[in-house]
């Protein structure tokens, strides 16, 4: 315990001294930076000794605030939740370090005080054991994370975004204040150990509840309707800042609504039932959108609804079969957590090398990028090892958690009986259309983006990032490959928390524990093939010396031009019409010129968030408009207003004299 | 002494009909000063002589009877607007609300839970009606002049039911409540000329820019 | 002492009337308001035995209120000084000596233990106020001071009549009086019917001032056209001021056990007022008027808080403090951006960070503050309300107040985040001034009061809002 | 050591036959044309052409560009491991290696896709939006295909699902596994680019997909793409055989031929196929792939009924 509170105590004041260096850009990196990564490895530190040890440390403190203690508490599960936080804070500052030289504002400190904030305010949400200090962390979070997200505050667009991010975030608050204050009233406190209290709650009070959370923590956590801000946020914050939202922030939501979820009593069946269809649209979704995307980092926010998707699947389908199928649940948990984990890794891993991208080319727009694996091999080295990882292809280790959902739903397909059986064999066939999608999109990023020759003379001259932004994506990549090779690696400490949750699924468990042999060991025999295979192609060297290098064949066109390489719409385009309906497509506007010598055309292509443009903001602005209306009873006669005092009289006399 | 009392304040009542009828801003000012002499003498009509009340008659009759009719004259000669041009609601309609509230007036304070001394006097039906009046006045006149003037009324009327109660207000408390009063018509009428000064008339539609 | 509390202020006043030089009397401000913030420190430290039956003294509610008034004063005095300086076209006189009457008539109120004296006390504010807020000299205001002047009169006239049927309802008894213990101690045997009444013109009276929708029509009028120092006066100040009288026939309501009315009544009022903010909050155009509406909302957020009484009055007591500091932070801050940029139009004002990087700052911190985010006092005081909304079992009250808190941010939001980033408007050079020390200090130090109050309750403090819910809370 | 014999003969039906379809396929659809065609055994040469040649890189590729063919061969030489050859059991397996086995399948789409966008060309890029479009749609049907089998057998390994328990499962659930034998046939075709989806041999690019893919891909790498390509043939091959015929003889080798015929009649039945159909036009592929889907899809409704 006191490992996580020196590490808080180092963000903290790193936080606080770096604005107060003021104008030195070097120095406020220094120690922002550098204290950041240091407060995030005692943390990692702290997280992983809890893992190993697996026992539960424990601290309270008592405050003048009436409710509110500071009791902090650090089992298995919030530690496994604190290692992503903890890893990509570290990672994110040595990145940040590099990624914002020469960026600095008026105030170069000013950054990582929101940052180091940021990371401790997630790793106080995470430990902390009373539900207002959990809120108190969790509104610091959001707020950090705001003010990160507008770092760029003279674009439109971030100011649209932030407001997006500010609106939602705090929408999502007040639902789990409410949610919160009636957990309170019932259970009479707001200490997590008053809350077993919760266990026998009346069952409308406990759906009631359910449903308050589940929209709080998704609203977070990028749930399906409430998902909007993700593809607003990550594109307007810095690469290592999404990075840590994407990957670590969001997985604070999941971690609170496994925690209340394990307070309320024993679920119905249409909690889990809620979880899954949620889950799964968001995972169609998200990934379908994301194929539309120009903008990387905002295919890649589209990309982690897709991935909480699956996540919330597997913990609907543990919601479902808790205490009614123990091994299912074992599995469908196993699934969740493994997914969390990795997603952290490898979107971590995706996000920094949009960044390293943005930076080397100064464009987030894959129609002007191509080419770059040869201007930027090692970036571009890291991407193809996220794109695996996220596509969850072997040899990366995103197969293994989307195999224990894989199993999951095809265990629960098998054991459930009749038309019940129905449901989770459609999901898996559904699963299956999504892992198609996510090859295409992100097939889509590596060839367009990497392959192929620059569409932009900007990206000609792009430039490979500096070891202060490498190394972080090396050391992500190095993970998600061991987590791919060596799965026990990851499966270890997954396995512990299961354990902890569902302990009459230990058997399974254990036996899950063999997998790792099969997965890894494949993997590995995949990779030494796979090389063996390139050798084979070397072995046999072509007579001539060098195999002559020639322009690529163009079909029979003489001069083929960067403007005729395949465009990313195109990619997609084939995808759009053939089986998405209309509403989904991306609009696109001109372009379409007929006559026989065109003119100027103006193209343009965009592919809106269909929630956010049908569904709330028109929302908004109804109930704007409803509200207009009533201003005019502010209509500036103030013979008017003497009469509201007046009738305010009567209304009361007569309320008062009904009363006598 | 108690029915000269009473017949003081019927008469009050009649006046706070032809105010409320009356078009010219001179007139009604002068009504309103009638009625503010009139109900400086009813303290001395109701309670037995002492300082109190003497001072009481006094301040009143040199406020409400002298003071703030002046200011308000002061007021509408700067202004230079003699008659009230077409108010919320037209004069015959006005008198009829205020006949309403007038016996509404009355039939509440019947219900009302009178100590036994006061059941006869009119001064708390006398002061409702007068209350009404104002009200209706600041409610239905256009113009800031008579909204203050309605002020002025609205303050009659609670002066006449503080008749009831004179021990309940400590000398001093009673001096420093005339005091505000004063300095309140005072200030109104500073804001009635910069109104003048500022938009050459002094509808209340043109005080209307500050709206949602 | 106590007496010191008032006549001190009046004789700045005089002195700031009698002085010729414009720039010394800007210069009386900061000291007349750190010398009564002085008083008032030491009024409360060493409090005076409060003997029973006079017409002036501090019970705990009373320290409160007069402590944060004087505080707020204090830097809004400072502030005024870098205003004045900036505004030399119109005499300082009658602004100075007006404040000074204004700081003697909350002071005094504040120490009223006589519900006429208090009366007259909180009167005089109106007119000490009136003034000031006609400081800018033009149309607008002259509009806005008239409508405060008028609609605070007729209100304060309706409270004096409340009064009178307060000391009617003692009668028969031979001797009325208006002093609080008296009206307390004889409270059981007040007739009901006439304190009903009297406790809703008294409601109707002090709410107008206070500004409970839909009596508060005045306020983002005066507020929107007042100088910004004064709008924090009067949003913080006078408010609380106002809430104090209210919380006086509370007090009297309770002790004659119509608690229950009272209660009831003050929700009504306060669900009432949240439903106008949200609805004025949403797409409002002015950010001061803005700040207006917000002010009406937390009116109704302290109703619900006394009105749902238990751990809700500590709340909103705490809230009542929180309140004045943060928009002291709001309103002097949205003055400096106004006087910027020469507009408080939100399509007219953009990228106020980048011209005024401190100002602007201090305002979104200061809307985070005043919509109850962490880590700001206005977050816990709701959260100590809301829990004991929660706790008394009212849950379709707290769902209320947790929906229209959450529409008031999102309009809030809107407006703030508008004004505040994006590319700076071309209106961002009109006025050659720049913010400076005097203009930052003041809010910056309420600011981070408001702070400290988030992060930890100074045992001293707890204590005082201890008692002063007890006073509240005895007779229930 | 039984592991080791299956494991020989597993390989040496793998990598001995699968070229052979090709050729049968060729001239099955030469005879139908009148021709005479080429000799069974000119895919071997092929290869063995191919292997030996020097090869022309583009100078715009990278290291991906290389990348896709060897994944292009070793993902469906592994991935065969797994897929019992009739009666010959598979000589890996585990319980759920059948996820495993179509994301490999997927692996080795995804590196072909990248190395033909970084060649560059328009036509290229072209050719692997079409295939990883379709595959979009063909990876459901093959999961539907095996939850079919999975819910019949009760096992989640490949070598379960098409070993004994699936000949009990004819008698219960013929008419679903007659569905997803079609569905299968039809897997095998798209994912081989045959006629009517695609036409390997047509010399218009616009109209390829898979052939297109490779243009520029020459010498030992084509090679290996062909040589992948014909073992992803046999393996969904082996699939739908298994599907339509899980019977053993109890010895290996007599296995191993009745397994050797089935394919070369299944090879047979696609020359048949290209021969009788015409291709369909492009944006009509899709709607044939959803309803094949929709079809499995049905198959495994008529099996939960």
């Amino acid at each position: 315990m006191q490992l996580l509170i020196v590490s808080w105590l180092l963000l903290l004041t790193g936080g606080i001294l770096a604005p107060a260096l003021g104008r030195r850009p070097l120095a406020a990196a220094l120690v922002g930076g550098g204290s950041a990564a240091l407060g995030s490895l005692a943390g990692l530190a702290m997280a992983a000794g809890a893992l190993a040890n697996g026992q539960t440390a424990g601290l309270a403190l008592a405050t003048t605030i009436p409710g509110l203690t500071l009791s902090l508490r650090l089992d298995p599960l919030a530690a496994f939740f604190l290692i992503p936080v903890h890893l990509l804070g570290l990672l994110g500052a040595i990145y940040g370090v590099g990624y914002l030289r020469g960026h600095e504002g008026r105030l170069p400190g000013l950054h990582w005080l929101f940052y180091n904030l940021l990371v401790a305010s997630m790793s106080v949400v995470i430990a902390a054991a009373n539900a207002l200090l959990f809120l108190f962390a969790w509104e610091g979070m959001s707020l950090a994370s705001f003010f990160l997200v507008v770092t760029e505050h003279r674009e439109p667009a971030t100011a649209r975004a932030g407001l997006i991010y500010l609106l939602a975030t705090h929408l999502g608050a007040a639902l789990l204040l409410g949610g919160f204050l009636t957990v309170g009233a019932f259970a009479g406190g707001f200490d997590f150990s008053a809350f077993a209290a919760l266990s026998h709650l009346p069952g409308p009070t406990a759906s009631l509840l359910f449903i308050l959370l589940l929209l709080g923590f998704g609203s977070k956590a990028g749930l399906f309707p409430f998902h909007v801000w993700l593809p607003e946020a990550h594109p307007a914050a810095p690469s290592h800042v999404s990075a840590l939202m994407s990957g670590a922030m969001v997985k604070t939501a999941l971690y609170g609504l496994v925690r209340f979820l394990l307070f309320l009593p024993s679920a119905p069946g249409w909690w889990g039932g809620t979880l899954m269809a949620l889950g799964l649209a968001g995972a169609l979704f998200g990934i379908a959108m994301s194929a539309f995307q120009n903008d990387v980092k905002r295919g890649l926010a589209y990309s982690t609804v897709e991935n909480v998707g699956l996540i919330l699947l597997a913990l609907g389908l543990w919601l479902f079969c808790r205490g009614r199928y123990p091994q299912l649940a074992a599995l469908a948990l196993t699934g969740a957590l493994t997914h969390i984990l990795n997603h952290a890794l490898f979107k971590g891993l995706l996000f920094l090398g949009a960044g390293s991208l943005l930076h080397g080319t100064g464009s987030r727009n894959l129609n002007r990028l191509g080419g770059l694996m040869r201007r930027m091999p090692a970036t571009g080295l890291c991407l193809v090892v996220g794109a695996l990882a996220v596509t969850a292809l072997p040899p990366a280790n995103g197969l293994l958690g989307e195999w224990f959902i894989y199993r999951g739903f095809l265990e629960a397909g098998v054991r459930l009986k009749g038309l019940a059986a129905f449901f989770p064999l459609v999901i898996v066939g559904l699963l299956a259309l999504v892992g198609g999608l996510a090859l295409l999109v992100f097939s889509r990023l590596i060839g367009i983006a990497l392959g192929g020759e620059p569409r932009d003379s900007r990206t000609e001259l792009a430039h490979e990032s500096g070891a202060l932004m490498l190394v972080p994506m090396f050391v992500l990549a190095g993970l998600c490959l061991a987590g791919g090779l060596a799965p026990s690696l990851l499966l270890g400490p997954v396995l512990r928390v299961a354990g902890m949750i569902e302990p009459p699924a230990a058997p399974l468990l254990a036996q899950a524990g063999l997998l790792p042999l099969w997965l890894g060991g494949l993997a590995q025999g995949l990779t030494l093939l796979l090389a063996l295979t390139a050798l084979l192609g070397r072995w046999r060297r072509p007579r001539r010396a060098e195999t002559p290098a020639v322009p690529t064949w163009g079909c029979g066109y003489l001069f083929p031009t960067r403007r005729m390489a395949y465009s990313a719409e195109g990619f997609s385009e084939l995808a759009g019409v053939s089986f998405f309906c209309d509403c989904l497509r991306p609009r696109i506007e001109g372009g379409r010129s007929v006559r026989l010598f065109p003119g100027r055309e103006v193209f343009r292509h965009q592919a809106p968030d269909l929630v956010l443009e049908a569904g709330f903001l028109p929302l908004f602005a109804w109930v704007a408009a409803r509200c207009n209306r009533l201003r005019r009873l502010q209509s500036g006669l103030v013979h008017i207003y003497v009469f509201y005092i007046f009738s305010v009289i009567v209304a009361l006399l007569g309320w008062v004299a009904v009363r006598l | 002494m108690e029915n000269l009392a009473n017949l003081l304040l019927l008469l009050v009542i009649l006046l706070n009909f032809f105010i409320l009828g009356s078009s010219r801003l001179g007139a009604c000012i002068q009504t309103a000063a009638l009625q503010g002499a009139m109900l400086a003498c009813v303290p001395l009509l109701m309670h037995p002589i002492s300082g109190h009340t003497l001072f009481l008659a006094g301040s009143a009759l040199a406020l409400k009877g002298v003071v703030m009719p002046w200011l308000l004259f002061r007021a509408i000669r700067q202004v230079r607007i003699r008659r009230e041009i077409d108010p919320m609601i037209g004069y015959v309609p006005t008198l009829i609300l205020g006949t309403v509230a007038t016996a509404g007036a009355f039939i509440f304070s019947d219900h009302l839970p009178l100590v036994a001394a006061h059941r006869g006097s009119l001064v708390i039906p006398c002061g409702l009606a007068t209350l009404g009046a104002g009200f209706l006045m600041m409610i239905t006149r256009r113009k800031a002049l008579t909204q203050a003037l309605g002020y002025l009324i609205f303050e009659n009327g609670i002066f006449i039911f503080g008749l009831l109660l004179t021990e309940a207000m400590p000398l001093m408390v009673e001096a420093g409540v005339l005091l505000d009063l004063l300095v309140a018509v005072f200030v109104m009428g500073i804001v009635v000329n910069q109104i003048n000064r500022e938009f050459s008339s002094l509808n209340v539609e043109n005080l209307s820019l500050l709206r949602e | 002492m106590k007496t010191l509390l008032v006549l001190v202020p009046a004789a700045f006043a005089l002195a700031a009337y009698l002085l010729p030089s414009d720039r010394l009397r800007a210069w009386l401000l900061p000291v007349g308001g750190v010398a009564h913030l002085l008083l008032a420190l030491a009024a409360v430290i060493t409090p005076e035995p409060l003997p029973v039956g006079a017409w002036l003294g501090l019970d705990p509610l009373g320290r409160l209120v007069l402590l944060l008034v004087s505080l707020l004063f204090a830097c809004c005095s400072v502030y005024g000084l870098g205003y004045l300086r900036f505004r030399q076209q119109w005499g300082t006189r009658a602004f100075v000596s007006c404040l000074f009457l204004f700081l003697a008539a909350m002071s005094l109120s504040a120490m009223a233990r006589h519900l006429g004296i208090l009366w007259v006390a909180v009167e005089a504010t109106t007119l000490a106020s009136a003034p000031l807020i006609y400081f800018n000299r033009n149309r607008l205001s002259i509009e806005a001071t008239w409508k405060y002047l008028l609609l605070c009169s007729v209100g304060i006239a309706l409270a004096m009549l409340g009064i009178l049927f307060v000391a009617y309802s003692v009668l028969p008894a031979p001797h009325i009086s208006l002093q609080l213990d008296e009206l307390l101690a004889g409270a059981p045997h007040l007739s009901r019917p006439w304190l009903r009444a009297g406790f809703v013109f008294l409601l109707v009276g002090f709410g107008t001032k206070a500004g409970f929708a839909p009596l508060h029509t005045w306020k983002p009028d005066a507020y929107g056209e007042a100088p910004g120092m004064v709008g924090a006066l009067l949003a913080g100040g006078l408010t609380s001021i106002a809430f104090l009288a209210l919380l006086r026939t509370v007090q009297i309501m309770n002790a004659a056990g119509e608690a229950e009315v009272a209660r009831q009544a003050l929700v009504v009022m306060g669900v009432l007022s949240l439903f106008f903010a949200a609805v004025f909050v949403i797409k409002q155009p002015d950010f001061k008027r803005l700040l207006a509406y917000s002010s009406v909302e937390h009116m109704g957020i302290l109703a619900i808080g006394f009105g749902v009484g238990g751990l809700a009055v500590f709340g909103a007591l705490l809230h009542m403090i929180n309140n004045a500091l943060v928009k002291g932070v709001l309103f002097l801050t949205a003055g400096n951006i106004h006087r910027r940029f020469d507009s408080k139009r939100r399509e007219e004002v953009a990228g106020a960070i980048a011209v005024l990087p401190i100002s602007a700052s201090l305002f979104v911190a200061g809307f985070l503050a005043v919509t109850g985010s962490p880590p700001f006092g206005l977050f816990v005081s709701e959260l100590t309300i809301l829990q004991g909304v929660f706790s008394a079992g009212r849950f379709p009250l707290g769902g209320y107040m947790l929906l229209m808190l959450a529409v008031i941010f999102i309009g809030m939001g809107s407006t703030v985040l508008a004004v505040t980033l994006g590319k700076p408007s071309p209106r961002a050079n009109q006025v050659n001034w720049n913010e400076n020390f005097l203009t930052l200090a003041p809010p910056a130090t309420l600011l981070l009061l408001v702070l400290i109050l988030g992060l930890y309750l100074p045992e001293p403090v707890r204590t005082m809002l201890k008692a002063a819910a007890g006073t509240l809370e005895a007779g229930r | 050591m039984t592991m080791l014999i299956r494991l020989f003969w597993h390989l040496a039906l793998l990598l001995g036959l699968s070229p052979l379809l090709l050729g049968v396929i060729a001239k099955t659809k030469a005879g139908f044309a009148g021709r005479k065609g080429p000799p069974l055994v000119q895919p071997y040469y092929d290869l063995a052409r191919l292997f030996r040649k020097d090869m022309v890189i583009s100078r715009t590729t990278t290291w991906l560009f290389r990348a896709g063919p060897v994944a292009g061969l070793t993902a469906p030489l592994v991935a065969s491991l797994f897929v019992p050859f009739g009666a010959i059991g598979a000589p890996l397996g585990f319980d759920g290696d059948l996820i495993f086995v179509i994301y490999l399948l997927g692996l080795s789409r995804f590196c072909t896709a990248v190395a033909a966008l970084d060649t560059g060309s328009a036509f290229e890029g072209m050719g692997a939006a079409r295939e990883v479009t379709f595959a979009c749609l063909v990876e459901p049907t093959v999961f539907f295909v095996l939850i079919v089998l999975v819910r019949l057998t009760g096992s989640f390994s490949l070598g379960g699902l098409f070993g004994p328990a699936l000949a009990a499962g004819w008698h219960t659930a013929a008419p679903s596994l007659m569905l997803a034998i079609f569905c299968m046939l039809v897997v095998t075709l798209v994912e081989n680019c045959r006629i009517p989806f695609d036409d390997p041999t047509t010399h218009l690019e616009l109209t390829m997909i898979h052939e297109v893919m490779v243009l520029d891909h020459s010498g030992p790498d084509f090679g290996m793409i062909l040589y992948g390509a014909a073992m992803k043939l046999l393996l969904l091959g082996a699939m739908t055989v298994g599907l339509a015929l899980p019977v053993s003889l109890g010895s290996a080798p007599l296995d191993a031929a009745v397994f050797a015929l089935a394919m070369l009649l299944l090879a047979v039945l696609i020359g048949v196929v290209e021969s009788v159909i015409a291709r369909l036009p492009l944006l009509k592929v899709p709607q044939l792939l959803i309803g094949t889907s929709l079809l499995s899809f049905f198959a495994l409704i008529l099996l939960l009924r």
